[in-house]
C-alpha cells in the first residue's frame, strides 16, 4: 500500500487469510479500465457507506427476454467506465463442474467483451459475468454461445435451477439431480429466457434430505430425493464405527428425532424401526458406511419457498409426499407445468406461487393440482374453526 | 439467426473420468481431515475432494490460474459449490499431499469441511446492485479472516453456516441460515421531487409499494411518503430514482441466528433476529465482525456435538442465548408482523 | 334503593375448620384412589377430597341433596371445582367410607382424579342459547356413559380433558382440550327478508358481519349475504332473527384434539381439528361417542406414562395419528386461516 | 319410561352411569312450569336438531348494567311457560367454597322466582340460575342480596373473575388465589357490573403453572404463581418415592424439558440445576413429598387469552415475567387499570385486549404499560425484517 493509493480503505481488505476481492479487482483493474472504476467508486462507497448504482432500462441480447441485469453508475462523469455495467447470468452446467479448457474459454470471451471480473457463482448457480456496456452484450453473447454457453434467468420467468452434486460424488443422492437438472433446463428453455410469469420461479434440486442446494428455503419448487423402503445397513460396519471413536448412543440413538433406533451396546447391534423412522439423514449421515438409504428411491416436491418480499420468507411445502424420479421426468414437468398455470391464471404481477398458495388457500391449489390431502402435506391440523365449507360437501 | 436455447453445457461432458465410472454408485466417503473428503466408490475406486475457500467475485486470472493447479493436479477438472467454493477433484492418491501443500503455498484456503464454517453465501453489495444497504464481500472478507481458524479446523460442535445479504431480498438462503448478516435500510425514502416529476410514472411508483405508503400529491405532481407505513423495501427506487431509501446514518446491519436448511434430526428453521442493527463500518466493520464471533464461540463452547445453532436455542431457550451471549434484549426483536401472535410466549415456564 | 356491588360471598366463611386451620400451609397430597384425595398440613392435619361427577345442569333438589350429605359427612361444607365436579371434603377419616359407600348406593359417580377423564367442560346448547349448532349436555352425558369406566378408574397413561362448546364461540376452554366436541354451522344464514325489513337495523347487522360478508339490498329493502365470505358465526343472527344460520343438515359436531393447559413438561398448546363433521344424531350421538372412544383409547395404548394426547402427537406426528386412529385425513383439516402457513410441513422428513 | 312419554328421546337419558340432566329437568319439572315447558321445548330440539332460542332485547335489574343473559323462545304459544326465561349469573365465593347453609338459602331464593334449574358453575364461573320472566328479574335480586349474593359480568364488562382452589387446599399455591381473587373482584365492582369497555375482559388466577383454572387460554388476564429461587428438596422422600414405585429416571428425569435434573440410582440422589429450570411443575407434580416450589414466590402475568371470535383463539402472552403478589395487591391493581385504559382508548367494538395487542403490536402495549421488552415475553425473536423504524431511533 503506497502512501498516495486511491484505495486506502479497500487496500485493507487485501490483508488477511481469507482471498481477497479486492486483489482480485485489481487484478482485473491493470488490464481493463472497467475493473479499475469499478474499484474506485468502491472505495467511495467505503468512504460515504453508500451505494452508487441505479436501476436502469432493460438491457438484453436478441432472442432473450432476460438473462442480463442493466446498471447505471450514479456517477458517470467520474467513472466513465463503468457509465453502463451490465451483467451476464450465465447458464452453469449441473453441479457446477467443469473442465479447465471450458473455464479457459469462458475467460478469454469476457476478458474480450467485459471487465474481467466475475461471480463464481450468483446465489441462484448461475455464472456472473460482472460489468460489460450495452454495446458489448451482443457480441458477447454471440461469442458465449460459440463456446455453447447459454443465459441464464431472470425477471418474471423460471430462474436458472440448480442442484446438489448427487451421484456425481455423493452416496446419498436418491435422485439424479445432475441428469434432472439438466432434463428439465433444456424441457423449460422458454421459460427460462423469456419472461411470462407473474413472477420469478426458481427449482432446486437435492438429493436427499440434506438439501445441499438450500432448496426447501429458496426454491418455489423444492425437489428433495427419500425412499420409501428401509435403510440398507451392514451391520459389521456398524460394529466399526462403534469400535472407532463414535459413541453410537449419544450421536445418533440419542438425537434420532423419531426414537426408532435402538442401540445394544453389548452385542453391537443397532435396529432401526423403519416404519417409523422420517428419513431425516442423520443415522446415515454419521455412519455412511454402515448405513444407506432405501433402494424404492424417489423424491418429495415442496412448492412455495421464497425471501422476504413481501409478505415474509417462506420454506416450502410438502405438495408430493412421494414421486419416482426417473428419465424421461413426465410426470415432475407435468407437475410443475400444471403448478405453473394455475400460478399463471391466478397469480397477482410480483406474487411467487408460495403468496398465492397462502392467499388463496391450500385447497384451491390441490383441487387445481388434483391432489388429495394426506397429512404428509402438514405439520398440525388447522386450530381454528374458520373453514368455509363449499356448499357441495354440505348435504 | 444468433442460436438461442440450446442450454447450459452439458454436464456429462465435464466430469472426471472417476466420476464417469462411479456415477451413482459411491458406497461412502470419509472426511480425511480439515478441507479433504474421501469418496469410496463400489468399484472400489477413490476419489479426494480438496476444498479451497473462494471469494466469489473473483478475476478471469484467478480462474486460469485454478485451472492450471486443476490441469497439474486433477486431470483438468474443478467443481464450484453450492456455497460457492472451490474443489479440487483427485483421483490419484499420490497427488494429494502435493496438491495441498502447492495450495498452502500458494496461499489458498483449505478447509469448510464437515463441523467448520464455510463459505459465506452472499450477494452484491456496493459492488453492483442498487438497493444494498451494506456492502457484501468486503464485510465477507472481514468475518471470514477474523474466523479463519473455524474455517480451517473442526473445533465446533456442529456445522455453522453464515451467510450475507445487503438488502431485505436476501438473495441467498440467509433467512435459513445458522448466522446471517442482513443488510437494512432504516429511513423511508427521501424525495427528490423534480426527479420524480421528470423521470418516474407516478402511477407505477404506488404500485410498487407493498404496504401502501405512497400517496400521489396532485399540486406538487409529485408524490408523498406516510413515513409510518414504510419498512424501507425499496421497491419505489426502483421504479423511480428520485426516491432513494439508502442513507449513511440509516442503513447498516442486522445479525440473525438459529436457521437451518437440512432436515437432519430437526426440521428446517428460519433464522431470528439477534441484533437489530449495527453500524456500517469498512472496511472492517469491527461491530460486525466481534458480534458473529461472540455469538459463535458462545454457541461453539456450549452445544452439544452434532448441534446446530438453532438446535442448541432451542434446547436452552432464547432467554438463555440472550444472557449467554450477553447481547441486550430489545424491543425489535419482538415480532409484529403476521406471524407474530405465534412467536410470543404463552407459558409462565421460562427460565430467569 | 337497592343494595348494589357487595360483591360475592367472602370465601373465608364458607372454609371448613381444618382448611382455616391449614390455610397455605398445605404440605403434599397423595392419590389414595380413583376420586379421593388426601392432603396433609404442615400441622400434620388431614384433609380428604372426596370428587364427584356433576351433570352441572342440577336442580335446586339435587342441591339439597349434597348439602344433606355434606351436612351428615362434612361438617355442612363442600366445594365444586374448576371442571365443575363437586367434591366433599372430609377432615375426619373416619368418615371417608361411609362417606364413599354411601354415594354409590346413591347413584353418585366417585372418580374424575389423577389419571382418568374429568367432567367434561361443556355449554348450553339447545337448553338456553341462541347460537347453539348442536346440544351440549345431551352429547356430554352420552359421552360420560360411553367413558365412565376411564372417569371412575385410573386407566389412562395420563389424564385428559374432554370439552365441549356447541358454537365456534366457543365458551369453555374448548380450544386447548384434550379431546374438544365442537358444534360447527356450515351453512350462511339464509334471509327472511320480511322480518330483516320488520325488526331489524340494517346497519348494525352489516356491521356485526367479521368477514364483511353482508351487503345492503336496497331495492329489496333488506340484505344478501355472499356466501363464500360466511363462517357461519351467527353474529347476523345475534342482531337480526331473520338470519338464522341454524340448519339441521349444516349442523353438527366436529373433533378436535391434542390440546393442553398446563405447562407441566410441555407448554400450551391448541387442540387440532381431527375429524370435520358429525352429524346431530340425539339422543346419543353414536358418531361422536365413536370418535372419542377410538381418539382416547388409540391414545391410551400408545402413549408413554405421563404423556397428555397432544405430546404423544407431537413425538409420533399428526401422520401416524390419523393412521393409529384410521381417521380420514381430508382437507377440511388443512388450515387456510391467518398463521396457516405456519402448519404446512416444510421438510420431507415425515412418515409414510 | 312410559308409552306416552312426551320425551321419549331424553327419556334416553335417564339410563347410564353418567348423571342425567334429564332427571334433574323433570325433578324440577315436578314443580315448576318453566323447567317443564323447557324439558319439552328440548325433546323438540332434540327431534328436530334445532335450537328454539332467540336473541332478545336486553334485561336486567336495577343498578346493574349485566349480570342477567336475556332469552325469549321462538315458540312462546307451545311453551308459555318459557316465553321469557333469563339467566342471572350470580357471583361464586373464591374457590368455589360452599357452607350447606349458604347453598339452602339460595335454593330456597331460586325455587321462588326461577325455574329451579341452575348450573353448578357457568364455564366463567357464575352461579347460572337458568330461567326466570322478566317480572321476576328484580324481586330474585332482592332476594340474593338479602343473603349476599351478588351478580356476575355479562357485556362488555370485566367478567366474573375466577380461580383455582390454591392455598385453601393445595401445597403448590404460590398465591393467594382465593384472597387476591376476592380482592379484585371487590375492587372491581363497577367494571364488573356496569358494561363500560370495548368488549368482555376476564381475570383467572392460578397458584402455579398446572394452572388448574385453564387461564391461559380463557382470560384476558392470566395470573399464574411462581417462584424465583430454588425448588424445595426433601432427600429423604425422595428415596422414599424410589423406594416406592416410580421410576425417577423415566418418570422425571427423563421429562423434564429442561433436562436440568439428574438422578443417581445407586447413592438415590436428585440434583436439580435450578439455573436452568423452567418451573414447569412436573418433576413436583409427580413427588410433592420431596419437592416444593421456592419460597421468593409471586405470579406471572400473561395477556389476551380468548375464544377465536373472530380472528382466532389466542393463548394469553407473558407481559409481566414476575410480579410479587402480596396485599393490597397494588402493583397488580394498576397493572390491570393501566391495560384497560390503554384498551379503552384505542380498542375497536369487540375487540379484546390480545386483539389490541396485534393490531397495534406488542410495541406499542409495551409500551404504554411502560414495561422493558424482555426474552421471557417471547418464545422466539422475529424471523421478518419487517420492524417499523421510529425516527426517534435511527441517528
Ligand atoms: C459440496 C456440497 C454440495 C454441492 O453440490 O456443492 C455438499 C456436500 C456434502 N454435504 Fe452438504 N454440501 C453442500 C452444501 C450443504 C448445504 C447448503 C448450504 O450450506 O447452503 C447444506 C444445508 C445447510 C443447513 O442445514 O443449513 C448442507 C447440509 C449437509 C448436511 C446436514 C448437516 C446437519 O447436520 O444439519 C450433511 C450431513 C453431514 O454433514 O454429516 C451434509 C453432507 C454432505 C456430504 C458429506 C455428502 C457426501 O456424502 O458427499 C458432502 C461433504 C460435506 C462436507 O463439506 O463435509 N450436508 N450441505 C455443498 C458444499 C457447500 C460448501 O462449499 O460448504
Ligand atoms: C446476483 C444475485 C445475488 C448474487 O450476488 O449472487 C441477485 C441479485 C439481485 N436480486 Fe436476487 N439475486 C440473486 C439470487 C437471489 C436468491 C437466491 C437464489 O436464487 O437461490 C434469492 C432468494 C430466493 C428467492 O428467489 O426467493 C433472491 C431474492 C431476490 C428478491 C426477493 C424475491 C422475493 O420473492 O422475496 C428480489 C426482489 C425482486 O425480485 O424484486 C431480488 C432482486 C435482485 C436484483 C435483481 C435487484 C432488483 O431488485 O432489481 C439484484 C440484482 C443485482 C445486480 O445488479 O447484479 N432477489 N435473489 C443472485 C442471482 C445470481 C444468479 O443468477 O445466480
Ligand atoms: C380441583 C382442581 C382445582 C379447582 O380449583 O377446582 C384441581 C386440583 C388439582 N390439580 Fe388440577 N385441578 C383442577 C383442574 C385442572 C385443570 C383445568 C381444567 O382441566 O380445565 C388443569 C389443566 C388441564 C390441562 O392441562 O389441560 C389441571 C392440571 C393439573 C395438572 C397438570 C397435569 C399435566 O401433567 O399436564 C396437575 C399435576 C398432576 O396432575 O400431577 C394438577 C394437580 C392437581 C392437584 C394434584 C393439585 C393438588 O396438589 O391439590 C389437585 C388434584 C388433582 C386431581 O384431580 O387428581 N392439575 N387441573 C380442578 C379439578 C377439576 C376437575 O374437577 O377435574
Ligand atoms: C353461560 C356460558 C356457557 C355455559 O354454559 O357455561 C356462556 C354463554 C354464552 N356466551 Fe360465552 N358463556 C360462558 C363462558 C364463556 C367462556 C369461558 C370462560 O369465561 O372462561 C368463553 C371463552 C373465553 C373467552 O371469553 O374468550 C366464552 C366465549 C364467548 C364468546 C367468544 C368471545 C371471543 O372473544 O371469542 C361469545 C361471543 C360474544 O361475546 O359475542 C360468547 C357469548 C355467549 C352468549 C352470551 C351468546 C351470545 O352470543 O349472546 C351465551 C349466552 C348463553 C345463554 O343464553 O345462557 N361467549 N364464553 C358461560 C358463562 C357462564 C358464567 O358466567 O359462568
Ligand atoms: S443433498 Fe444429499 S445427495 Fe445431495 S450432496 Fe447433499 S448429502 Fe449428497
Ligand atoms: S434417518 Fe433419522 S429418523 Fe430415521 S433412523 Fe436415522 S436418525 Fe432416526
Ligand atoms: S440482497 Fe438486495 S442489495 Fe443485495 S444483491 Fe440482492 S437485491 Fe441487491
Ligand atoms: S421503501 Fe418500500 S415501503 Fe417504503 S415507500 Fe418505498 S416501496 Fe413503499
Ligand atoms: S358455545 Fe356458542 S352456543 Fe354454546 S353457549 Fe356459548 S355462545 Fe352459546
Ligand atoms: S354468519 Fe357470521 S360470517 Fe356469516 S353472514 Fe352472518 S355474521 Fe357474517
Ligand atoms: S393451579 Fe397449582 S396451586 Fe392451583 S390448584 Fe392447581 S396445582 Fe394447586
Ligand atoms: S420444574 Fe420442570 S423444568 Fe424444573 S426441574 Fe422440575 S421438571 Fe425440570
Amino acid at each position: 500500500m503506497t502512501e498516495d493509493s486511491k484505495t486506502p480503505l479497500l487496500d485493507q481488505l487485501e490483508e488477511g487469510p481469507w482471498p481477497s476481492f479486492v486483489t482480485e479487482m485489481k487484478r482485473a483493474g491493470e488490464k481493463n479500465e472497467m475493473a479499475k472504476d469499478l474499484l474506485h467508486q468502491l472505495e467511495k462507497s467505503y468512504k460515504n457507506k453508500i451505494g452508487y448504482w441505479k436501476h436502469g432500462g432493460i438491457v438484453g441480447v436478441r432472442g432473450y427476454g432476460g438473462g442480463v441485469i442493466g446498471r447505471y453508475t450514479e456517477l458517470p462523469e467520474e467513472f466513465p467506465a463503468i457509465a453502463e455495467f451490465h451483467t451476464f447470468r450465465v447458464n452453469h452446467p449441473s453441479g457446477w463442474f467443469y473442465t479447465t479448457d471450458k473455464l479457459r474459454q469462458l475467460c478469454d470471451v469476457w476478458d474480450k467483451h467485459g471487465s474481467g471480473l466475475t461471480n463464481m457463482h450468483g446465489a441462484t448457480g448461475d455464472i456472473i459475468l460482472l460489468g460489460a456496456p450495452t454495446d458489448a452484450l451482443q457480441p458477447c453473447f454471440d461469442d458465449l454461445a460459440e463456446i455453447d454457453f447459454d443465459l441464464g434467468g431472470s425477471g418474471s420467468d423460471m430462474r436458472t435451477p440448480s442442484c446438489c452434486v448427487g451421484p456425481g460424488r455423493c452416496e446419498f443422492a436418491c435422485v439424479d439431480t445432475l441428469d434432472l437438472l439438466h432434463d428439465i433446463t433444456n424441457e423449460f428453455q422458454d421459460e427460462l429466457h423469456r419472461p411470462m410469469f407473474p413472477y420469478k420461479s426458481k427449482i432446486k434440486i437435492s438429493g436427499c434430505a440434506n438439501d445441499c442446494v438450500a432448496s426447501v428455503a429458496r426454491s418455489d419448487f423444492s425437489v428433495i430425493g427419500t425412499w420409501r423402503d428401509e435403510i440398507r445397513m451392514d451391520p459389521d460396519e456398524v460394529a466399526n464405527y462403534a469400535d472407532g471413536n463414535m459413541d453410537i448412543q449419544a450421536e445418533v440413538v440419542d438425537l434420532c428425532p423419531t426414537g426408532c433406533i435402538k442401540w445394544e451396546a453389548e452385542t453391537k447391534t443397532l435396529t432401526i424401526d423403519n416404519g417409523e423412522c422420517n428419513r431425516c439423514m442423520h443415522c446415515i449421515n454419521l455412519m455412511p458406511k454402515a448405513l444407506r438409504p432405501g433402494k424404492d428411491q424417489g423424491a418429495t416436491i415442496l412448492v412455495g419457498g421464497k425471501a422476504p418480499i413481501v409478505h415474509g420468507a417462506l420454506m416450502a411445502w410438502v405438495i408430493v409426499p412421494f414421486m419416482k424420479m426417473e428419465p424421461p421426468y413426465d410426470d415432475f414437468k407435468d407437475f410443475i407445468r400444471t403448478a405453473w398455470e394455475w400460478w399463471d391464471e391466478n397469480g397477482k404481477m410480483r406474487e411467487r406461487i408460495g403468496e398465492l398458495i397462502n392467499r388463496l388457500g391450500m385447497r384451491a391449489f390441490l383441487k387445481a393440482m388434483d391432489l388429495p390431502p394426506v397429512p404428509q402435506m402438514i405439520s398440525a391440523p388447522r386450530a381454528n374453526p374458520y373453514y368455509f365449507w363449499d356448499p357441495e360437501e354440505v348435504k | 439467426m444468433t442460436r438461442t436455447d440450446f442450454g447450459p453445457p452439458n454436464y456429462k461432458e465435464m466430469l472426471p473420468p472417476v466420476i464417469k465410472e462411479n456415477y451413482g454408485k459411491w458406497k461412502y466417503h470419509e472426511r480425511v481431515k480439515p478441507g479433504v473428503l474421501l469418496h469410496v466408490g463400489e468399484s472400489g475406486d477413490e476419489l479426494y475432494t480438496v476444498r479451497v475457500g473462494s471469494g466469489r467475485l473473483v478475476s478471469t486470472d484467478w480462474i486460469r490460474d485454478i485451472c492450471g493447479i486443476a490441469e497439474k493436479f486433477c486431470g483438468g477438472h474443478l467443481r464450484f459449490t453450492s456455497r460457492h467454493n472451490l474443489e479440487f477433484l483427485v483421483s490419484e492418491k499420490e497427488k494429494l499431499e502435493p496438491l495441498i501443500a502447492h495450495l498452502k503455498e500458494e496461499g489458498y484456503a483449505v478447509g469448510g469441511t464437515g463441523h467448520s464454517i464455510s463459505n459465506p453465501v452472499h450477494t452484491q453489495g456496493w459492488i453492483h446492485c442498487h438497493t444494498p444497504a451494506t456492502d457484501a464481500s468486503g464485510i465477507v472478507k472481514a468475518v471470514m479472516d477474523d474466523l479463519f481458524e473455524y474455517f480451517t479446523d473442526w473445533k465446533m460442535p456442529a456445522h455453522c453456516r453464515v451467510s450475507l445479504a445487503c438488502c431485505l431480498n436476501m438473495c441467498g438462503a440467509v433467512h435459513c441460515s445458522d448466522i446471517a448478516i442482513l443488510g437494512i435500510h432504516r429511513k423511508p425514502p427521501t424525495i427528490d421531487h423534480d426527479i420524480v416529476r421528470s423521470k418516474c410514472e407516478i402511477p407505477n411508483v404506488i404500485a410498487a409499494c407493498p404496504t401502501g405508503a405512497i400517496r400521489p400529491d396532485p399540486k406538487a405532481k409529485s408524490l408523498t411518503v406516510t413515513d409510518e407505513k414504510c419498512m424501507y423495501c425499496g421497491n419505489c427506487y426502483t421504479m423511480c430514482p428520485g426516491m432513494p431509501v439508502a442513507d449513511p446514518v440509516g442503513d447498516g446491519i442486522s445479525i440473525w441466528v438459529g436457521g437451518k436448511i437440512s432436515s437432519a434430526r430437526t426440521p428446517p428453521k428460519f433464522s431470528r433476529l439477534a441484533i437489530p442493527f449495527l453500524p456500517n463500518n469498512p472496511p472492517r466493520w469491527p461491530e460486525v465482525t466481534d458480534a458473529v464471533r461472540n455469538i459463535l464461540e458462545t454457541w461453539a463452547s456450549h452445544a452439544n456435538k452434532h448441534e446446530r445453532m438453532g438446535e442448541w436455542i432451542e434446547r436452552v431457550g432464547w432467554e438463555r442465548f440472550f444472557s449467554l451471549t450477553g447481547i441486550p434484549f430489545s424491543v425489535q426483536l419482538i415480532d409484529d408482523f403476521t406471524l407474530a401472535s405465534d412467536t410470543y410466549r404463552s407459558t409462565p415456564a421460562f427460565k430467569w
